[in-house]
């Protein structure tokens, strides 16, 4: 399944600073729909270069992470159980509170 | 003031003609934004376009609230402070140049740092919040004090080539902890004073609290409650997204909040969150 | 001034810190600015911000052209002119604002109209150039001046609650009269004398044209070449748009031009758009 | 056929102030496909309630109109000529000179 992943505030750093990927991501088996769980485990495997605790916490983001399929919080759309769909655009942005 | 049309002065009509004659806006906007109050937090980076643009629109009392002190490494991106004023107070200096740009509104001058202990008092005398500081803990005790007067509260942020804003806490939408329920990690908060950031970054972001505090403060509009605006300054890509609703099982705004006038008062914000209420 | 650290004088390193702190920018980002000179044409709407965040930031050289006097009725937008400057030219008015917020920087007045009879000549001293007058034939005009001068413009407008902004002729993009080879009749040409403007929708649209511009001078990321940002104030709403690549058939920067520097000195800009280059 | 028609930059003025249009536009026969051609002349007829001249010149737009379609120049889609899907998103927009 093709996706574009992008990493905002801070979290390109954890990918060598690279804000946009192009990914292509298997479902675990061919039937299954791959969930936003299976894509956290896949983005901290294959994506995250170091200090993964910047990312994720337990098996979900980190506090003060928001995560954003298609332009709309996941919350809204099922969170962590979601199921993603080819050419969606997941974004990782992390909270500033510069000024 | 003697007031004649419509609760316009001859002076304010002849100062503010190219609002008045748009049909979004008009007299109506204008009247309300001269009625209004508006308490901006912070007269840095985000706030020197801030204090500008609310000043030269003619809201009718602006507060400004901050305790530091002008310091001539902030002058690359805080355009309101002359080089004259290095060293003496922000408010000051903000004050005195949003008074020479309009002398006809009412400025009020908090040179203290806005904390859980004179908070309530401070943003009780104001209809709209304006957050542009440049801190974690202060990002939270702003919000739950709107929460508790019923204050909408414009927050923006910025840090390297990046920036964010929203609205919280306005008609029905979410508040910051109704986003961010759990502090980040310590580790995890970048300050400008570590990481830089780049000066009209957080100008494009001041300039759009502005636009939303003028939105909001004329009754005109559509504000970005509920949507996060998020600047890439590098690429010049901005993306408007949909946020989450207001939580029900927030502390601060959900139906069994916890959170109240007098324990607000005594809220350790800078043991919750970790971090300093100052970004030195 | 001398020089120590990368072209960079212990003064620039302090005021500049937060600047030199990015990666994306850092010292080679701040001796880019440093040594870049920049031209805004018109010190309005538009230009108030662009020419406060140029100043601040550090470009070595800031041009300024315009032939207005600051009037009471601009205050409401152009927040680069303190009220004392009612009825004194607008140059001379920002020039003392950016003055007084950067000493270091070299700040030229060019107190007169932008015309094609001296346009080649003004242009000519800069690097980059930035659009940020009121009408349409001074935006032909600067276009043509740009292409044949081969310098990038940062072009932005504004007029009620809606804003716009790109670069013309900027690494093989397109130029003003590649997207526009024919002038729009003069009755679709509003003016913001004529239908108002909100004060901070140029502020908004300033700000990103002094981004795109300290971008450009100072070499970094990507800029809004070949797109257009579009700015719905009212509902909060940026769309950003790809548009068409630069023509080969444009009279301007096409294969087979026409224009040449002896025939726009003497090219009639206000009878080809049959609109005066004045918002008046 | 679906279509998200939005006018700005002064144009909405031209169809009552109304600047997002949710339309449904049906193609001259059933089996060809709509075109920009045919939806600007049902544009004129069917939303444009006021000078027409501000918004047409002959069969085109008027000089100072950019059209998009999905956040693209229409130049670089085929201009005029060019076939619309389903939900496609266009933009009208008439470019401004002030400041
Ligand atoms: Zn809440
Ligand atoms: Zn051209």
């Amino acid at each position: 399944m093709h996706l574009t992943l992008e990493f905002g505030g801070g979290l390109d750093l954890l990918c060598q600073s690279v804000k946009i990927h192009q990914v292509d991501v298997a479902p675990k088996d061919e039937n299954a729909k791959l969930t936003m769980r299976d894509l956290l485990a896949w983005v901290r495997s294959s994506l995250i270069k170091e200090r993964p605790e910047m990312f994720m916490k337990g098996d979900t983001v980190r506090p003060g992470v928001l995560v954003l399929v298609n332009d709309c919080d996941w919350e809204l759309c099922g969170g962590i159980d979601m199921e993603l769909e080819e050419k969606d655009v997941v974004v990782f942005i992390s909270t500033l509170h510069g000024g | 003031h003697n007031t004649f049309y419509n609760g316009l002065t001859p002076g304010m009509i002849y100062r503010y003609s190219r609002h008045l004659l748009l049909p979004d806006f008009g007299v109506e906007g204008q009247k309300n934004l001269s009625m209004s109050s508006i308490l901006v937090v912070g007269a840095g980076g985000l706030g020197s376009p801030v204090v500008l643009y609310l000043a030269s629109c003619g809201v009718g009392c602006l507060g400004i609230v901050d305790s530091d002190v002008v310091e001539l490494n902030n002058l690359h991106r805080q355009i309101v402070h002359p080089e004259a004023y290095v060293g003496q107070a922000k408010v000051k200096s903000a004050a005195a140049t949003c008074r020479a740009i309009n002398s006809s509104i009412n400025i009020v001058e908090h040179n203290e740092a806005l904390q859980a202990s004179n908070a309530l008092d401070i943003i009780n005398k104001y209809d709209v919040v304006v957050d542009a500081t440049d801190n974690l803990p202060s990002r939270y005790m702003i919000s739950d004090c709107c929460v508790l007067l019923d204050k909408p509260l414009i927050s923006g942020a910025a840090l390297g080539l990046e920036g964010q804003l929203t609205v919280y806490h306005h008609k029905g939408g979410p508040c910051y902890r109704c986003l961010f329920p759990i502090p980040p990690p310590a580790a995890a908060c970048q300050r400008c004073s570590d990481s830089g950031v780049l000066g009209v970054v957080p100008g494009v972001i001041g300039c759009f609290q502005a636009l939303e505090a003028i939105k909001i403060a004329s009754c005109i509009g559509e504000s970005l409650s509920g949507k996060l605006l998020i600047l890439d300054a590098l690429s010049s890509r901005v993306r408007i997204v949909k946020l989450r609703g207001r939580s029900l099982h927030c502390v601060s705004c959900g139906e069994n909040a916890t959170l109240s006038q007098q324990n607000f008062r005594t809220f350790d914000y800078e043991g919750f969150t970790q971090s300093p209420m100052s970004d030195k």
